[in-house]
C-alpha cells in the first residue's frame, strides 16, 4: 500500500509543476496570472494529501481567493497602455542569465537533497492527524501572541497598501 | 381582542397558538435590506439616476418601515408584560434571531433587539432617508447612494448583532464607505479628513480588537448576551483575564473603551471630528453626527455597562472629567468657530459628552439612588435620539445656505429671515431644540441627564451647566449674525426651501414637538428594560 | 358641568392654538390670526373669571389635577395643574390686560409686514405665562418660564433686520437664561431632595411637606440654597438687579410687547414664582437675600431713571424700580402684599406704556422726550389717561390704586423684624418715583413740541384709546380691592376668612407710616415740578437742569451706572477670553499632541542625520573622502537593475552551496 | 529515495520555477507572483517535514506554514501596492524602468 500515495504525489507535483513551468513563459500576463492560480490549486492539494487540511483551506482562500484576485486586479489597472513588456530595451540576455541562474540553483538544491540520507520510516503514509479543532486550540493556547501580532500586522499592511496604492501625485492637484 | 400589532406579533415570533405559517425574519431584514439595496446600484451603475435615487430611498426607508413594525410588535409583545431575566445584568432581548455559523468558535449569527436598539434603528430609518433626500441633486448620485445604503446597512448591523464576530466586522463595515464619500464629495481638505477618519477609528478599533481576543481567550465566548452572564459569579471574567496577568482585566476595559470613545468622541480623542464634519459633504455629516456617533455610545450600553460594570466604575471618577471637558469645551470652542459647520460639530461634541456624562456618573457616584441612575439613563437614551435629530437638521441647514450662496462662514450671511421666513422658521426651531429650550426635545433628555447627574455628583452638573449657557451663546449668536440684522450680498442669493427640504425638515422638526411635549411616547420603547432594573 | 380645575387647562390651551394659527397665517390672512388671537384671549378671560368665582368661594382651598409626564424605571415626573385664589386672581389680570393690548396692537401694528407672525408670537406668550400661572408644578413652570423667554426673544427681536433689535434679543435671552440656570439647579435640587416638584398634591407637594422638615442645620442649608436659586431665576425674568440689564435693552421691541410682557405680565412672573414658593422661601434664610435685592433694584432703577430721555426706557427703568418694590414685600413677608402691588402695577404700567404707545405713534415713532412737549392739548384721552397712570405710579393718596398697594408694601417693611434698611430705601425711592415722573409728564405733555412730528400729532382712534379709558378706570378703582380698611384681596390670597365689615379705622393706624409717604410723594411732585414744570425746556439740545448743575452724577446716571460697560469688561471679557482658550487648546494642544506623535517618526528621522552630519561627517571626513573614492569604484554596481541584484543573490546562492560542500567534502 | 525526498524535490523545483519568474520576466507583477512560489515552496517543506515528523500531532509545522500563508498574503497585498504606485509615477510596470536606485 505504499504506491498508491507516492504516485498521487507524483501525479500532483508534475501537473503543479507543468502548469506552473508553462504559466511562468507565457506572453499575456492575464493568462500567466489565471494559471499561477490553477498552480496554486495544485499546492492546496498537495497540502490535502499531507493531511494538513486546514493549510489546504488556507491556501485556496488567500491565495486563489484573494491573492489571485488581486493580481488581476492590478493587472487590469496597469493595463491601460499596451506596452510590449518584453520588449527588450537595453537589457540584452538578462532573461538568458536568468533561466541559467535558476537552473544552476534547481540543480544544486536537487543534488542536495537527492545526496542527504534522511533515515527513519516514511513509507507508512500517516493518516490526517491535525483537525481544524486542534489547530483552533494550538492558536489559543501555544499561539496567541503569534496570533495577534500576525493580525496587527496584516491590519498594518493593509493600511499601508491603501495609502501607498492611492497617493496621488502632488502635481494633480 | 386581536389586534393587528398582536396578528403581527405571533407570526414574527412564531408564539402564536393558531398556526400562522408565516414569520419572515425581520430583524435580518431590517440590516439586510439596505446593503442589498446598496449592491443593487453598486452592481448597475448605469442606472438612469432618477430610478437610482428612487430605489435608495425606497430601500432606505425600508429600515424605517420595519423598524416601526419591529417597535410594534416589541411594545406589543413586552410593552406591559414582565419579561423573565435569565442572568444577573442580562439585558431582555426582545426579538432575537440565532443561528450558528461557526460553532467551534463560538461565532453565531445572533441579532436581537431591545429598548436601546430599537430605539437606534427607528433614529436611523428617519435620519437615513433625510440624508438621501439631502443630497438629492449630488453628482454621481447612484454610487453617493449605494455608499450610503451600505453605510446604513452596517450602522444597522452594529445595533443588531449580538456577536462580537459580526459587530465587529460592521463596525468596520461602516467606515469604508464612508471613507470614500468624504473623499469623493468632500470638501477641498477632504482627501486629509477622510484618512484622519479611517486611521483614527481603525486606531482605536486595533485596541478593540486585541481586547476581545483576550475576552475570547479567556472565556471562549464573544456573545453580547452570554458574556455579561460571567460578571459577578464564581470564576468571573475578571478572575479568568486576570490569569493572564493582574493588571489584563483593566487593559482590556481601556482597549475599549479607546476604541469606543474615539468614535463617539471623547475629549481628548475628538481631533478627527471638526475637519471630517466640515469636509464631507451634507447629507455624510447629517449620517455621521446622527448616527455614527451613536455607535460609539451605544457600545457604552451593550458592551462596557454589562460586561465591565467593576471597571467601569472604577474608572468613572476620571473618565468623567474627560466627559465634563468635552462639553465645556465643545461649547466655548464653537463660539469662536467661523465655519458653520465646524461649529455645529463642536455642539455634537458637546451634546455627546453629555450622554456619557450621565453614564459616568451613574457608574461613578459613592451613593447612587435607583431614581436618580434611571434617570441618568433614560436621559442618555433620550438624548441620542433627541441630538440625532436636531444635530441633522442644523447640518442639514447650513448645507442649504451653503448649497444657495457657495459659502458657509459665520459672517457671509445676515438677515435670511426677510428671505426665506420657512427656511428661517424650521431652522430656528431646530437650534432651539438644541439648545434645550422647554417644549423641545432636547430640553427633556439634558433635564434628565441633569437630574440624574446632579443628585449622583452634584458638582459634575453644575460645571457641566456651563456648557448649557455656551450652547446658548453660540446658537443665538449663529441665529443674530445669520438671519437677523440687514441684508447682505450673500444672503440675497438665497431662496425660500423647496418642497423636497421642506420635506426634510419638516418631519423632524414636528417629532422634536412631539417628543418635547410628549416624551413618554419615546421612552415606552426602552422603559421596560429599566422597569426591570439594571 | 364640569369644575374649573377641570377645564383650567383650556386657558392656556386656548391662546396655543391661536398661535398655531397665526404660525401658519400668511399675510394675507392677517385678520384670521389676529382675530383668532383676540378671541381666544377673550374666551380665555371669560374662563378666567369663572375659575376666579370657584377660587374665591373656597380660599384656602388649592384644587390640583396632576398627571405624570415621564415615568421610567422608578424614575417619575409629574405635571399639573392648579387653582387658588392666587392663579385665579393673576389668570383675571394677565387675560384682561392681554385682552386690551391685543386690541392695542390691531391698530399700533397695522401697517406691519409681519402682522400675523406678530400675533402669533403674542399669543404663545399669552400661552406660556398663563401656563406659568395655572402650573402645579415647578417643572411645568420652568417649561413655561422658558418658553415665555422665547416669546420674549422672538417679539424684542421682532424687527431684526434692526441690529439693534436683534442684539437685544440676544441679550435679553442669555441674560435671562443665566438666572434660568440656576432655576434649574434648583428644581433638580428640589426633586433630588424632596422628590417632588408638584407644588401641592393633596398633602404631598413640597409646599405642603416643608413644615414637616426638621429644621437641621443641612436641612436649612440646602432649603435656603434651593430658594436662592430658584430666586436666581426670578432674578433674570423680573429684571432684578445685577440681572436687569437686559430689560432697558428690550424696549427695541414694538410698543405693546413693551407693555404686555416687559411692565405687565411676564416681569411679574418672577414676583409671582417667589409668592408661589413662599412657604420654601420662609422655611430658609432664603428671604433676606430677597429683601435686599428687591431694596437694591427698587432704589437703583428709581435713580437710573431719573436721568434717561427716551420714554420707553424711563419706564423701563420705573419698571425695574417697582419689581424691587414687590421683591422687597416678598422678602419682609408680606407676599400678599406683593400679590396686591404686581396686580395694580400691571394695569397702570400697562396704562402709561400703552399711553406712550399712543404718543409715539402720533409723534411719527418719536421716542426721546426731549423732542416732544406740548401734548397735552393735542391728545386730550391720552393725556388724561396717562395722567392717571402717572399719579398710580408716584403714589398720590387716596384715589389712585398705586398708593395702597405701595402702602401695604411699606407698612410691611416696616414691621419687619430683621432691618429696617429696607424700609428706608423704599422711602428715598418713593421720593424718586414721584420725581422722575414729574419729570417725564412735564417734558411730554406740557411746553410747546420741540420737533416737527409733534406739531402735527393728534389723537389715535377707539382701538388705541378704549384700552387705555379702561386701564385708567383700573387703575383707580383696583386700590379699592385692598384697602388697609377692607383687605379683601390680601385675605382672599392668604386665604382667611374677612370678618366682612369695613374697618375705616384700620387706615389710620399707625398714621405716621401713612403721613410720611404722602409726605415724601408730595416733596417728589413738589421738587420735579419746581424743576421742570416752571422753566420748561425750550430747544431739543437743551441741557438738563440737574446735569448743568451735576455734570459727572448725570452722566452716570444716563449711563445707566455703566453696568453694560461693567459687564462687557468683566463677564463677556471672560467668556470671551474662555472660548479662545478653549479653540486655542483644541487646535493647538489637543490637535497637537495627535500631530505631534505622527511628526516623532519624522523627528527621530531627523535627529538620525543630525547626528550622521556632525558626529560622523565632522570626525572621519578625511577617512570618508577616502572611502568614498573607493565608494566611487563599487557604486557603479548599484546599477538600480532588481533583476541584477535577484540574479546576484542566486548566484551567491549556489557559490556557498558549492564552496560549503568542497570544505566538508560531501 | 524517500517520499520525503520526494516531496523536498518537488519544493525544490518549484523555487527554481519561482526564481526563474522573478529573474527572466519584467513585469513587476509577475516578478512578485515569482516570490509567492517560493514562499509556497518553503510552506511545501515546512508541511513535508511536519507530515513525516515524529510527532505530527504537535501540528507546529502545519501552524508555521498557516502564519506563513498570512504574511505571505500580507507581502502580496503591499508588493502590489506599491506595483500600482511604481505604475503611477512610471507609467510602467517593468522593473528595468524602476532603476532610481542607481548609485
Amino acid at each position: 500500500m505504499t504506491t498508491f500515495p507516492i504516485i498521487t504525489l507524483l501525479i500532483i507535483a508534475v501537473i503543479t509543476l507543468g502548469i506552473t513551468a508553462v504559466a511562468l513563459f507565457l506572453k499575456n500576463i492575464i493568462h500567466c496570472s489565471i494559471l499561477l492560480a490553477v498552480s496554486w490549486v495544485g499546492i492546496a492539494a498537495f497540502y490535502l494529501w499531507a493531511g494538513a487540511e486546514f493549510v489546504a483551506f488556507a491556501q485556496v482562500l488567500v491565495y486563489v481567493g484573494a491573492v489571485s484576485m488581486v493580481v488581476l486586479f492590478a493587472v487590469l489597472l496597469t493595463q491601460r497602455k499596451q506596452l510590449d513588456l518584453e520588449k527588450l530595451t537595453g537589457t540584452v540576455g538578462f532573461r538568458e542569465l536568468g533561466k541559467l541562474a535558476a537552473a544552476m540553483v534547481a540543480t544544486v538544491l536537487v543534488i542536495a537533497i537527492a545526496t542527504t540520507p534522511l533515515t527513519g520510516s516514511f513509507d507508512a503514509i500517516n493518516e490526517p492527524v491535525i483537525t481544524v479543532r486542534d489547530i483552533g486550540i494550538q492558536l489559543r493556547d501555544n499561539h496567541i501572541g503569534a496570533l495577534l501580532i500576525v493580525g496587527v500586522l496584516l491590519t498594518v499592511a493593509l493600511l499601508g497598501a491603501v495609502v501607498v496604492a492611492s497617493a496621488e501625485p502632488k502635481t494633480e492637484e | 381582542m386581536m389586534t393587528f400589532s398582536t396578528i403581527l406579533a405571533q407570526a414574527v415570533t412564531g408564539t402564536s397558538s393558531q398556526d400562522i405559517p408565516f414569520s419572515p425574519p425581520l430583524l435580518s431584514l431590517i440590516v439586510f435590506a439596505p446593503i442589498i439595496g446598496g449592491l443593487i446600484l453598486l452592481i448597475f451603475p448605469k442606472l438612469d439616476t432618477v430610478l437610482a435615487r428612487i430605489l435608495g430611498l425606497f430601500f432606505s426607508l425600508s429600515t424605517l418601515v420595519m423598524g416601526t413594525g419591529a417597535a410594534i410588535i416589541v411594545l406589543e409583545l413586552f410593552g406591559t408584560a414582565p419579561i423573565i431575566k435569565t442572568a444577573k445584568f442580562m439585558s431582555p432581548y426582545k426579538l432575537v434571531e440565532n443561528g450558528e455559523i461557526v460553532s467551534s468558535l463560538g461565532i453565531n449569527y445572533h441579532l436581537g433587539i431591545d429598548g436601546i436598539s430599537i430605539l437606534l434603528v427607528l433614529l436611523t430609518g428617519i435620519i437615513a432617508p433625510m440624508c438621501l433626500l439631502a443630497s438629492w441633486k449630488i453628482k454621481k448620485a447612484n454610487l453617493f447612494n449605494a455608499l450610503m445604503l451600505l453605510t446604513q446597512g452596517a450602522a444597522l448591523g452594529v445595533f443588531l448583532t449580538l456577536n462580537f464576530f459580526h459587530w465587529f466586522i460592521f463596525w468596520e463595515l461602516s467606515l469604508f464607505p464612508v471613507f470614500f464619500l468624504i473623499k469623493i464629495w468632500g470638501g477641498p481638505n477632504a482627501t486629509r479628513a477622510a484618512y484622519q477618519f479611517v486611521i483614527y477609528t481603525l486606531g482605536g478599533s486595533a485596541f478593540m480588537l486585541l481586547s476581545f481576543a483576550a475576552i475570547y481567550a479567556a472565556t471562549g465566548q464573544l456573545g453580547f448576551n452570554i458574556l455579561p452572564s460571567y460578571v459577578g459569579i464564581e470564576g468571573s471574567l475578571n478572575e479568568k483575564l486576570a490569569a493572564f496577568g493582574s493588571t489584563v482585566p483593566m487593559l482590556v476595559f481601556w482597549g475599549i473603551l479607546v476604541g469606543l470613545a474615539v468614535k463617539v468622541p471623547l475629549f481628548p480623542l475628538h481631533t478627527w471630528l471638526p475637519i471630517t464634519y466640515a469636509e464631507a459633504p451634507v447629507g455624510v455629516s447629517m449620517f455621521l453626527t446622527a448616527i455614527l456617533s451613536k455607535m460609539g455610545v451605544y457600545a457604552v450600553h451593550r458592551i462596557l455597562w454589562p460586561i465591565f460594570p467593576e471597571q467601569l466604575k472604577t474608572a468613572s471618577p476620571y473618565l468623567i472629567w474627560l466627559a465634563l471637558a468635552g462639553i465645556v469645551l465643545g461649547a466655548y470652542a464653537a463660539m469662536r468657530q467661523t465655519d458653520l459647520k465646524r461649529m455645529i460639530a463642536y455642539s455634537s461634541i458637546n451634546h455627546l459628552n453629555y450622554c456619557l456624562l450621565a453614564v459616568f456618573a451613574a457608574f461613578g457616584a459613592t451613593h447612587a439612588t435607583q431614581a436618580a441612575a434611571d434617570a441618568a439613563f433614560s436621559g442618555t437614551l433620550l438624548q441620542m435620539f433627541n441630538h440625532g435629530l436636531s444635530a441633522a437638521a442644523l447640518f442639514f441647514c447650513i448645507g442649504v445656505l451653503e448649497d444657495r450662496s457657495g459659502v458657509r462662514g459665520l459672517n457671509d450671511f445676515g438677515g435670511v429671515r426677510k428671505v426665506a421666513p420657512v427656511f428661517a422658521a424650521l431652522c430656528g426651531i431646530s437650534m432651539f431644540s438644541s439648545l434645550g429650550l422647554p417644549g423641545l426635545n432636547g430640553f427633556v433628555s439634558e433635564f434628565l441627564i441633569f437630574r440624574g447627574v446632579f443628585e449622583l455628583m452634584p458638582w459634575a452638573a453644575v460645571i457641566a451647566c456651563l456648557g448649557l449657557l455656551g450652547t446658548a451663546i453660540f446658537l443665538l449668536n449663529f441665529w443674530q449674525k445669520v438671519f437677523h440684522g440687514p441684508i447682505k450680498n450673500n444672503t440675497s442669493k438665497i431662496t425660500d426651501l423647496s418642497p423636497r427640504e421642506i420635506l426634510v425638515l419638516g418631519p423632524v422638526v414636528i417629532l422634536m414637538f412631539v417628543i418635547g411635549i410628549w416624551p413618554q411616547f419615546i421612552i415606552n420603547l426602552f422603559k421596560a428594560k429599566l422597569d426591570l432594573g439594571h | 358641568m364640569p369644575s374649573s380645575i377641570d377645564i383650567l387647562w383650556f386657558i392656556p390651551a386656548l391662546p396655543l392654538l391661536a398661535a398655531f394659527i397665526g404660525a401658519i397665517s400668511t399675510q394675507r390672512m392677517r385678520s384670521v390670526a389676529s382675530g383668532s388671537a383676540l378671541s381666544a384671549m377673550a374666551v380665555s378671560f371669560g374662563l378666567s373669571c369663572i375659575a376666579l368665582k370657584d377660587a374665591l368661594a373656597a380660599p384656602g382651598v388649592h384644587q390640583v389635577n396632576n398627571f405624570s409626564w415621564v415615568s421610567v424605571g422608578t424614575f417619575n415626573l409629574q405635571l399639573g395643574f392648579l387653582l387658588d385664589p392666587l392663579t385665579a386672581f393673576m389668570l383675571v389680570m394677565v387675560t384682561f390686560v392681554g385682552f386690551l393690548i391685543f386690541l392695542f396692537s390691531t391698530g399700533y401694528m397695522k401697517g406691519d409686514e409681519n402682522y400675523a407672525k406678530f400675533f402669533c408670537y403674542l399669543s404663545l406668550f399669552a400661552a406660556a405665562m398663563l401656563g406659568i400661572l395655572v402650573s402645579n408644578s415647578l417643572l411645568l413652570t420652568f417649561i413655561c418660564w422658558e418658553v415665555v423667554g422665547l416669546a420674549s426673544y422672538l417679539l424684542i427681536g421682532f424687527w431684526f433686520f434692526k441690529p439693534e433689535a436683534a442684539a437685544a434679543a440676544k441679550k435679553a435671552f442669555i441674560t435671562t437664561r443665566i438666572g434660568d440656570l440656576g432655576f434649574l439647579i434648583g428644581l433638580i435640587w428640589l426633586h433630588s431632595i424632596s422628590g417632588t416638584q408638584l407644588f401641592y398634591n393633596n398633602g404631598e407637594g413640597f409646599l405642603e411637606t416643608i413644615n414637616l422638615v426638621e429644621a437641621t442645620a443641612p436641612a436649612l442649608f440646602a432649603i435656603s440654597a434651593i430658594g436662592i436659586l430658584l430666586f436666581c431665576g426670578a432674578i433674570g425674568k423680573s429684571g432684578q438687579f445685577p440681572l436687569h440689564v437686559w430689560l432697558p435693552d428690550a424696549m427695541e421691541g414694538p410698543t405693546p410687547v413693551s407693555a404686555l410682557i416687559h411692565a405687565a405680565t411676564m416681569v411679574a412672573a418672577g414676583v409671582f414664582l417667589m409668592a408661589r414658593v413662599f412657604p420654601l422661601l420662609e422655611f430658609g434664610s432664603a428671604l433676606t437675600v430677597v429683601a435686599y435685592i428687591g431694596a437694591i433694584t427698587a432704589l437703583l432703577g428709581a435713580v437710573i431713571a431719573v436721568a434717561q430721555n427716551d420714554i420707553k426706557r424711563i419706564l423701563a427703568f420705573s419698571t425695574v424700580s417697582q419689581l424691587g418694590y414687590m421683591m422687597l414685600a416678598i422678602g419682609v413677608g408680606v407676599w400678599e402684599a406683593a400679590i396686591f402691588h404686581l396686580l395694580t402695577h400691571a394695569f397702570f404700567k400697562a396704562l402709561l406704556f400703552l399711553g406712550a404707545g399712543s404718543v409715539i405713534h402720533a409723534a411719527h415713532h418719536e421716542q426721546d422726550i426731549r423732542a416732544l412737549g406740548g401734548l397735552a392739548p393735542r391728545m386730550k384721552i391720552t393725556f388724561a389717561t396717562f395722567s392717571i397712570g402717572m399719579m398710580a405710579l408716584a403714589g398720590v393718596p387716596f384715589l389712585f390704586s398705586g398708593f395702597w398697594s405701595k402702602e401695604a408694601i411699606l407698612h410691611g417693611a416696616h414691621t419687619w423684624s430683621v432691618s429696617h434698611i429696607p424700609f428706608y430705601i423704599g422711602l428715598v425711592a418713593v421720593v424718586l418715583t414721584a420725581f422722575y415722573m414729574t419729570r417725564l409728564m412735564a417734558n411730554v405733555f406740557f411746553g410747546k413740541p420741540r420737533s416737527h412730528a409733534v406739531e402735527h400729532a393728534h389723537e389715535n382712534n377707539w382701538v388705541m384709546t378704549l384700552p387705555l379709558t379702561l386701564l385708567a378706570i383700573c387703575a383707580i378703582l383696583l386700590g379699592f380691592l385692598g384697602t388697609p380698611a377692607f383687605p379683601w384681596l390680601q385675605a382672599k390670597l392668604l386665604g382667611k376668612d374677612l370678618s366682612g365689615a369695613l374697618e375705616f379705622g384700620k387706615i389710620f393706624e399707625g398714621p405716621g407710616l401713612m403721613i410720611t409717604s404722602i409726605v415724601l410723594v408730595a416733596l417728589g411732585l413738589g421738587i420735579g415740578w419746581a424743576i421742570y414744570g416752571f422753566r420748561k425746556r425750550e430747544r431739543f439740545g437743551d441741557a438738563d437742569p440737574l446735569e448743568k448743575r451735576f455734570p459727572g452724577l448725570w452722566s452716570a446716571l444716563e449711563h445707566r451706572l455703566y453696568f453694560d460697560e461693567l459687564y462687557a469688561a468683566t463677564i463677556l471679557k471672560t467668556n470671551s477670553l474662555l472660548a479662545s482658550f478653549s479653540d486655542w487648546l483644541d487646535r493647538w494642544i489637543v490637535d497637537g499632541a495627535v500631530q505631534l506623535v505622527s511628526k516623532l517618526g519624522t523627528l527621530l528621522g531627523f535627529i538620525n542625520r543630525d547626528i550622521d552630519e556632525q558626529c560622523l561627517n565632522a570626525g572621519f571626513n578625511e577617512t570618508a573622502e577616502e572611502i568614498r573614492g573607493i565608494g566611487n569604484t563599487y557604486s557603479k554596481a548599484q546599477s538600480g537593475d532588481v533583476h541584477g541584484y535577484l540574479r546576484v543573490m542566486a548566484w551567491g546562492f549556489v557559490a556557498i552551496v558549492i564552496l560549503v560542500s568542497i570544505a566538508l567534502n560531501i | 529515495m524517500t517520499i520525503l525526498h520526494l516531496c523536498l524535490i518537488f519544493s525544490a523545483l518549484l523555487f527554481s520555477l519561482g526564481l526563474a519568474a522573478a529573474l527572466a520576466r519584467s513585469s513587476g507583477i509577475l516578478v512578485l507572483l515569482g516570490i509567492e512560489l517560493m514562499l509556497n515552496a518553503a510552506n511545501i517543506n515546512f508541511i513535508a517535514f511536519w507530515k513525516f515528523s515524529p510527532n505530527p500531532e504537535n501540528g507546529t509545522g502545519a501552524m508555521f506554514a498557516i502564519f506563513s500563508i498570512a504574511v505571505a498574503a500580507a507581502e502580496a497585498a503591499v508588493g502590489l501596492a506599491l506595483i500600482i504606485a511604481i505604475y503611477r509615477h512610471q507609467s510602467s510596470i517593468r522593473l528595468q524602468d524602476a532603476n532610481t536606485l542607481k548609485g
